[in-house]
Order: C-alpha cells, then structure tokens, then sequence
C-alpha cells in the first residue's frame, strides 16, 4: 500500500523534472556571479583555488553560520547522548600488537596531512573542511585501533575548537575595522600569487576552520564512542 | 549517444534521490531511515554539481600558468556541496544519537512499534 | 509637561512598585499608596487644561501623541481615585497572600494603562494600552489558579476578539484616511460614506460592547468578577468594564460624530434605537438572573451586567440629558459597586474566604463598617433618592419619557425592581438575621479595609445631595460633543420640562423623617429585643443552624429557572466544544511516524507539479 | 569516457538499490558507502576535487563509521 503510494508519487515528479530538466542542458552555461568569481576571484582575493575564495572571501560569513550549525551539532549530540548512563560491557578482543603499534605510527603522519591540506587550502584543492575530517579520520584510527587506550584529550580538544572559532570571528571585526569595513574583509596584504603566503587572511581563516571542524568532528567521533 | 551523455549524470543524480526518498518513505526501520536520508543527500550534492559543469571545462583553480578562465566550471555549487557535506555529516551523527536514544528507550529501532509505545 | 509627568508616573510607578517588593513588602505599600496618591493629585491639579502632546513621532510615520479634554479628565479621575481607594484597601487585605508583588505590579499596571487609554490621542496609542489592559486583567483575573483560570482564559478570548475587531477598524480607518490621530481622523470623518460610518461604527460596537458587556457578549463577565481578588473585583467592575462606556463615546460622538450616529439608519432598525434596546435586555435579563445567585460576588456581577445596560440607554439615546444620565450612571456604579465588592471583600477577609449567602448571615454587629457600605452600597444600586443612583436614573427615566420611549422607560423600570428584589437578598442574607455558630469570634477589619469604604458611602451622600459637582464637568464633556448644555446648578439640574433639585428633596425628607421620629418616641410601644430573640416567635430557639435566608426566592427560582438560562453562554460553550472537536480530529494527522511527514512533503510536491503540468498555474 | 561514466552510474544506483534491499543493516551501510565514492569518483570526473576530496574523506569515511558505530550501540538486523 504504502510501496504504491510512494511509487505513484515518485512517477508524477520524475514526470515533472522531466519536462523542466528539458529548459536546463548540461554542460553549457554559467551563472552570472560565477563569472564574476572566476574573472576576477584572483586579483581580488588571491587566492588560485576560487573555490576556497567563495568559501573564505565571497560568501565568508555563509561558512560562518555553517561552522556554527557544526558546533550546535556537537553539542546536541553531547546533550541527546550525555543522559545514557548505563555502562553496558562488551567482550571485545583486544587489539594485536601489530595493529595497534601501526595505528599509533600512523597517527602522526595522518594529522599532518590534514595540517597539509588545510593550510595549502587556497593553493590546491582541499581546505579547513577537508582537512579537519582528515584529523578526526585519525583520531578515529586510534579508537578503533587502540581499543579506546588513548582518548582525545577534552580540554586540548576544547580548547583548539574555541580558539578556531575565535579566531575566525575576531579576524572577520578587525576587517571590519579596516579598510572597506565588511565584515570578513581581506585586509591584509595578498603576496605573490600562488604561493604559500599570499591570499591576505584566506589561509589564516582556513587554519582556523580546520582546527575548529577537525576539534568538533573528533569530538562528535568521542561522544558516540564512548561507552561502547 | 548524444541525449544519453547530456542527461546521465541529472538521471543518475535522481535515481539516488528517487531512491533515497522512496526508503525514507517505505523502511520502517529507522537506521534504514537514516541511510535512505544520507543517498538522498549525495543525490542531492551531484546534482548541484552536474549543473554547474561545463562540457570540456577545467577545474577552477589556477594551479599552472596556462590554464584560462573562461573554460571554468562553475565554482558557486562547489563552494556551496562544500559545506552542505560537512554539515551533512553533523544532521546524520544528530539523527543517529537519537537512534541510540530511542534504541535505549524502547528497545526497538522499528518505528510503528515505536509509535505503538509512546504513549 | 505634567502629562508626560502622569504617563511616566503611571507606568514607572508600577514597575518600580514590582522592584520595591523585592526589598520589603512593607516599602512596596507604602511606595504603591504614594503613587496611586500622587496620580490623584497631579490629575486633579489637571483640571480644566486641554493640551495635546506627542510622545514619540516614528511610528511607521504616524505620531504617537497624548490629548486631555474634558472627557479624558472625567474619567482619568475616577480611574486614579478608584485605584488609589483599592490600593490602600489592598493594604490589608493581600497581607497574607502569596506573590503580592505581582498583584500589585498588575494592578497598577491596569490603573497605568487605562490612563493611557483615556488620555491616548491616536488610535494606535490607543489599541497598545487597551491591549496592556486586557492582558494584565488577564494574568490579574486568574491570580485565584484553579477556578479562576477557566474564567481567565474565557475572559481573554472573548477581549482578543474584541480587540482583533478594533485592529480592523483602525487599519481601515488608516487605509482611508491615512491617518491615525483623532483629531484629524473627526475631521476626515464627513467625506465619508454613511456605510463606511456605519461599518466603523458597529466594527467598534463589537469591541467595547465586549468590554461593557452588553447581552450577547456578557458571559466572560460573570465568572471573571466572582473569581478575581476582591479589591480587583472592584476596579474591574468600577472602571476597567466602563472602558467599553468611553470606547462608546469615543466612536459615536467624537469619531463619527453625534449628528452621523444618531441618524444611521431608520425608524425602529437604526443603530442608536438597537442599540438602546440591547442596552435595554442587558438591564433587564440579567438583574432577574443576578436575584437567582447565592454567591455574593457573582450576585454582584450580575447588577454590574445590569447597571452596565443603563449606561447603554443612556449614551444611546443621544440627548444631551441622557447622555449627561449616562455618563453620571457610570461614575456613579464605579462609586457604590466598588463600595459593595470592598464591603463583600471584607467579610470575606473576615471569614477566611467565605461568600455563600447561604451560609453567612447576622454579621450586622460584627462589622459595622461594612454594613454601612452595604447598605449604602445598595441604596445607591437601587437609586434611593439622597443617594447618587437616584439622581442619574432620574435623568435617565426622564430622558426616556421625553423621548416617548414607553417600552425601554418600562425596562428601566423592571431592571429596578428586580435591583431591588434581589439586593435586599443580599443584604439581609450577609448581615441581618442570624449569626452562624461557627462566626462567632471572627476576624476584625482592619483600619486601611474600613477608611476606603467610609470615604466611598460618604461620597455616595455626597454626590446624591449634591449632584451638580460631576455634573458640572459632565457637562463640559457634552458641549464638547456639540450637544446643548444643561442648566446645572449644584444641586441638581433644570430643564423646560421639569427641574431636579436634591436640596428640596433632602429637606423635605428631613423633615418627614424627623416628624416619623418624633411621634414614634412618643407614642413608643416597642421593646428592644435581642439580634436572635426576633425569630423564636415563642418556640425554643435551636442552637446549631436556624437560618430562614437559605433558598431566598425559592417559588420564583423554580418559576423563573426555565425561562433564566444563559442561551449565549450556552452557544459559546458549544462552538468552543466544536473547535475543540474539530482540532482535535485535524491533529490527527500528525502521526508521529516519519515516514508519513515525507509523504506528504511528497505529496504536497506532487500536486504542485502536477497542477503545473496540467494548468500551468506559476 | 561515456561507457566509464554509464558504467560508474550504474553501480551507483545498483548500491542505492541493494542499500535499499539489505536486510542487514551493515550491508546496507557498506552499500551506502560504495554511494558516496563513487559520487566522489563523479566529482573528480566534474571537475570538481574539493568536494570530490570532501566526499571522500567525509561522505565516504567518517559517515560510515558513525552508522557503524550507531549500529554497533542498537541492533544490526532490520526487523
């Protein structure tokens, strides 16, 4: 009943994106505002990834309310799981010798390929984004590696979570006291063009952003980990 | 050959979101429901991106000297997957708490029995 | 200046009353006595001014602004004095009461507003405080809980809807005119049509015959007066009912005007003549009910509805003496009903919260103070002459029989009789008769309870004596409507076609009295006999309960009852039920299983696309 | 290139089907997996390697491994 439902529905809006998909080709035209991005993004912002300029630069403040539906996410987790208190105990085997001594070794070379990635944010593809699952994909290799032995470290987590976020909205107030006075002006000055230190504030707010997603995906990772 | 290349990727984009929106509606099982929720959304994220393509285009980065603007795909949907993924990531972890909430408070995962429960 | 000065002292008064509280209840008495005086006085050193002032100009453009005249005088008197009386009664009477703070922060919030609502000169200023009003008689009417919230609740629907209908009218009225400010909207008033008037008119009809309870939309009035605080009961009874009065004023004679709204429509279906006749059934069916009641504030509220009907009658019928009778009516039912509710709020101060006429009884030497008002409490109701009621039922009587008016004059004068019918239950049923065991050692009244209730029976004599001094100003409020004055002299008014003169009255009722007395003490046969000895007629008296008052009016009530039931309230209740029902059945939908929200998202999807398909609507 | 992309769509949409069809939630998590890389080999093919690299390290990795751990605390068989 319900199947036939869904599939009579389902029929008339395939119907519908059908006859409108026929006004849409693919592979033809761009948006207007993408033109003006991708025309100019270099000399405004230099920065030679443009997407990492729309993200950082053009529509700055988006990415703000987005890193802040991250947080609230974290802490909605933290509050729906935070009241389960039963202990439950499962007989897990423990880890091997080899497994954990690997996952430990890879440890370090996994952070620094997501510090890597988001620093080289507005170079090649990748950014705070990328980068901080990067680093939480590490963290989660301990978990899952060393049975739980080593725990993300609360107050450091906190901590670099906080001072990402902070960082990014005092270096969007200063911009808006200097200069043009927006919010999130690039205010500093954009070097030579594809090189590491160029594109003004866009690599700062990106390490912050990669610091603050990577503390709260780990986070996140933590909380659903624990106990089980 | 022609109409199959142009329309592909929206059919296979749609296909996930069809499907998608076909388990949420029919699963009963609300981890089913979640997994249905998350093809939905990669449907959802290529067809963003499909749309802003262009055919014998390039990455938008300027990596090597040679590479000119105007054969740029569009970077505003790519920008906008971007996030839309990683915030993807924080609805499904919310959802899925709350499935081991319900799971600790009814002892089931099937949403009619769940219902039946309540009150 | 000084109506700034008013304004601020109003409402700054009352928040700061709220935060004295917080230091020390007693600080908080004193601070909200201080300020209910210093409104008296500054409004009284307001006398005779007319100003206008703007209090803040960026409302979407319009200007939100003050204006006093004589008619906002009038009645910002009555509110500050009434509320001056019922704070220092509240004194002792909400001493041992929870969450006094609160009381006292709402009712001076509701004296503040009603201030602002008879002083505002722009519709706009004009619906925020009638808004604070009604919100914070809510909260103050279920203060109670339990019984009260119902009536609350009953109170704030009925006053919402009253109030979204005067939104309406103001919004047309800025859609026409394209403006807000009274003053502009009278004189933008005669390019109008008479349906245009006519649709104001009975748009703002329906908000304050809420709020004045007239016939058909009476029923939150009732439980709302027997379930609030008794000193509240008071003022809502007093003033804040009468707003609807002033809202009638407002609208008929000064927004439309008197020469529109006494010529809409014609002969027996124009609106001042329905007006007058539903002024008429509210005088009549309620007093009838009000003799059914046993419990003595609902019996109280009941005359309220009543006496609310003469007021009606009076403005209705647009002559400057009925107007003049109308508006007297009104101060003269805030004096003796607000006299009456303090003197029921003390015996049930008195007798831990005891108001069942049923039970109470012989209280006459227990608390003289309170007899006093209650006597002179319903002397007044009834309109005895010497007493205020009197001399504006006169006024209203005598506009009837000018204006040929056989059948409303016969009302009037059956909502008397009725007055009188049951206010004697009420009276004898509280304080004559026996004295039931149990209250015997009962608790005395304090001072601050009996110095409210002295000044009020004083004024009672005073202004029936002595009617010329409100006249006077009610007069002024006539003239300004454009109406011929009346001849007043201070102690009573004179027409062409008859003249009332309180002094001759009062001396020749000296007089008859004194000859009564005298050859009573002469030709004296009588014993005194003891408060209980009257009832024996001989026979033993039995100790515990012998107490005839119970089921007063007991043949009428089985002859009445059928005839008496609230059919309005009735057909409330069942639209509510229905709504309730109907609610109920759409919730339904909610299933709480996520299966069937995605659905009808689905769904909803599917029927726009493919009305699209098929119609091409967008 | 037009036979790598049908092909690729293909399997796509075979994985959301059996993601639809496994009783066994584990399967189904690992089916809604092989989605989302493959959507991130389709980014790659759009010209688009930041979310092809988003996709990939969280579409991929870390959603996976919080339905296997959302698994792991409640049941892991449908019905």
């Amino acid at each position: 009943m319900r199947k036939c439902i869904g599939i009579i529905l389902l029929i008339i809006i395939a119907w519908g994106i059908l006859t409108s998909l026929q006004t849409m080709p693919f592979g033809v035209s761009r948006a207007k505002v993408a033109n003006h991005y991708i025309n100019n993004g270099k000399d405004e912002t230099g920065a030679a990834n443009i997407v990492t300029s729309v993200v950082i630069n053009y529509r700055a403040f988006d990415t703000l309310g987005e890193v802040t539906v991250l947080f609230l996410s974290a802490i909605g987790l933290g509050a729906v799981l935070a009241t389960i208190k039963t202990r439950e105990k499962r007989d897990t085997e423990k880890a091997s010798l080899i497994l954990s001594t690997g996952c430990r070794f890879l440890f370090p070379p996994i952070i620094l390929f997501g510090a890597y990635i988001f620093i080289h944010g507005h170079l090649t593809p990748g950014g705070g984004f990328q980068g901080g699952a990067i680093i939480a994909s590490a963290f989660l290799l301990m978990y899952l590696g060393c049975h739980g032995e080593k725990r993300l470290n609360d107050r450091c987590s906190t901590f670099s979570e906080s001072l990402g976020g902070l960082a990014f909205v005092i270096i969007g107030l200063i911009g808006l006291a200097v200069g043009t006075h927006y919010f999130l002006n690039n205010f500093m000055p954009l070097g030579k063009f594809n090189t590491l230190l160029s594109a003004g504030v866009i690599p700062i707010i990106y390490i912050a952003i990669g610091f603050k997603v990577g503390a709260e995906l780990s986070k996140i990772i933590d909380l659903l980990m624990e106990e089980s | 050959m022609n109409i199959l290349y142009d329309y592909i990727y929206y059919a296979g984009a749609f296909g996930l979101i069809f499907i998608g929106i076909f388990t949420m509606m029919v699963k009963r099982n609300y981890i089913k429901v979640i997994i249905g929720l998350s093809i939905l959304e990669t449907g959802v994220n290529l067809f963003l991106i499909s749309v802003g393509y262009i055919s014998n285009g390039t990455a938008p980065i300027f990596s090597n000297p040679g590479i000119e603007a105007k054969n740029m795909v569009d970077p505003v949907p790519q920008a906008l997957v971007l996030t839309a993924i990683v915030i993807g990531l924080a609805v499904l972890s919310l959802a899925l708490s709350m499935a081991i909430r319900l799971y600790k408070h009814f002892g089931t995962l099937d949403l009619q029995q769940i219902k039946e429960q309540r009150w | 200046m000084s109506l700034e000065l008013l304004i601020m002292f109003a409402f700054g008064g009352a928040f700061l009353t709220y935060l004295a509280g917080k230091i020390s209840s007693k600080l908080r008495d004193i601070f909200a006595l201080l300020c209910s005086v210093a409104l008296v006085v500054i409004v009284s050193s307001l006398y005779k001014v007319e100003t206008t002032i703007t209090l803040y100009n960026g409302f979407f453009g319009m200007p939100l602004s003050m204006r006093l005249n004589p008619m906002a005088w009038f009645f910002a008197i009555a509110i500050v004095s009434s509320s001056a009386l019922v704070v220092l009664y509240s004194m002792s009477y909400m001493k041992h009461r929870e969450r006094t703070d609160y009381y006292y922060f709402m009712l001076l919030l509701i004296n503040a507003a009603m201030l602002a609502i008879v002083l505002s000169g722009d519709l706009v200023s004009f619906f925020i405080s009638w808004e604070i009003m009604s919100w914070s008689t809510f909260l103050l009417i279920s203060y109670n809980r339990n019984a009260a919230l119902p009536a609350g609740i009953k109170y704030i629907v009925m006053s919402l809807i009253g109030s979204m209908c005067m939104l309406v009218g103001i919004i047309s009225i800025y859609t026409a005119f394209d403006t807000i400010t009274i003053s502009e909207i009278v004189q933008h008033m005669a390019t109008a049509t008479a349906g245009y008037k006519l649709f104001l008119l009975i748009i703002f009809s329906i908000t304050f015959g809420i709020k004045n309870a007239v016939v058909p939309l009476h029923t939150w009035l009732p439980d709302a007066y027997a379930e609030s605080p008794s000193p509240f009961s008071a003022v809502l009874s007093g003033m804040l009912t009468r707003m609807g009065i002033f809202g009638f004023l407002l609208i008929m004679f000064v927004m439309v005007g008197a020469e529109n709204s006494l010529h809409m429509g014609r002969g027996f279906f124009s609106y001042h003549n329905i007006l007058a006749w539903l002024g008429a059934i509210t005088i009549v069916i309620p007093t009838f009910i009000a003799m059914l009641q046993n419990d003595a504030k609902k019996l109280l509220a009941w005359h309220g509805i009543g006496q609310g009907g003469y007021m009606i009658v009076g403005i209705a019928f647009g002559t400057s003496l009925g107007l003049a009778g109308g508006i007297f009516h009104t101060l003269n039912h805030a004096i003796y009903i607000i006299l009456l509710f303090l003197s029921v709020g003390a015996i049930e101060y008195s007798t831990n919260g005891l108001r069942d006429l049923n039970s109470l009884g012989g209280l006459f030497k227990k608390m003289p103070i309170a007899f006093l008002g209650g006597l002179l409490g319903i002397c007044g109701l009834i309109g005895i002459p010497l007493t205020n009621g009197f001399v504006s039922k006169w006024l209203i009587y005598k506009t009837l029989i000018l204006g040929k008016a056989p059948f409303l004059a016969f009302a009037t004068l059956l909502g008397t009789w009725g007055t009188i019918l049951s206010v004697y239950k009420f009276l004898h049923n509280l304080y004559l008769g026996q004295l039931p065991q149990e209250h015997q050692n009962i608790k005395k009244t304090p001072l601050a309870m009996q110095i409210p209730i002295v000044i009020l029976s004083l004024t009672i004599l005073v202004f029936g004596i002595l009617p010329g001094l409100p006249l006077k100003s009610i007069n002024a409020m006539i003239v300004s409507f454009g109406f011929t004055p009346l001849t007043v002299s201070i102690w009573g008014i004179s027409s062409e076609t008859g003249t009332l003169n309180m002094i001759n009255i009062f001396s020749i009722l000296l007089v008859v009295v004194a000859i009564f007395w005298l050859i009573f003490q002469a030709a004296r046969k009588s014993t005194a006999v003891d408060q209980y000895d009257n009832y024996a007629a001989g026979a033993a008296i039995p100790k515990d309960k012998y107490n005839y008052t119970v089921e007063f009016y007991a043949p009428f009530y089985r002859m009445a009852t059928p005839y008496l039931r609230d059919i309005f309230d009735m057909l409330y209740q069942k639209i509510a039920r229905f709504t309730e029902f109907a609610c109920d059945n759409i919730r339904k939908i909610y299933t709480g299983y996520v299966s069937d929200y995605i659905i009808y998202i689905i769904l909803f999807l599917a029927l726009l696309i493919s009305a699209q398909l098929k119609w091409s609507v967008f | 290139m037009i036979v790598i992309v049908t092909f690729l769509i293909v399997a796509m949409l075979a994985a959301a089907v059996s993601a639809y069809f496994f009783r066994d939630l584990l399967n189904a998590v690992i089916a809604s997996c092989m989605v989302s890389l493959i959507a991130a080999v389709m980014f790659i093919l759009l010209h688009a390697p930041d979310v092809a690299m988003a996709e990939a390290s969280i579409g991929a990795a870390l959603v996976t491994t919080v339905f296997v751990i959302a698994i792991r605390r409640t049941t892991r068989y449908e019905k």
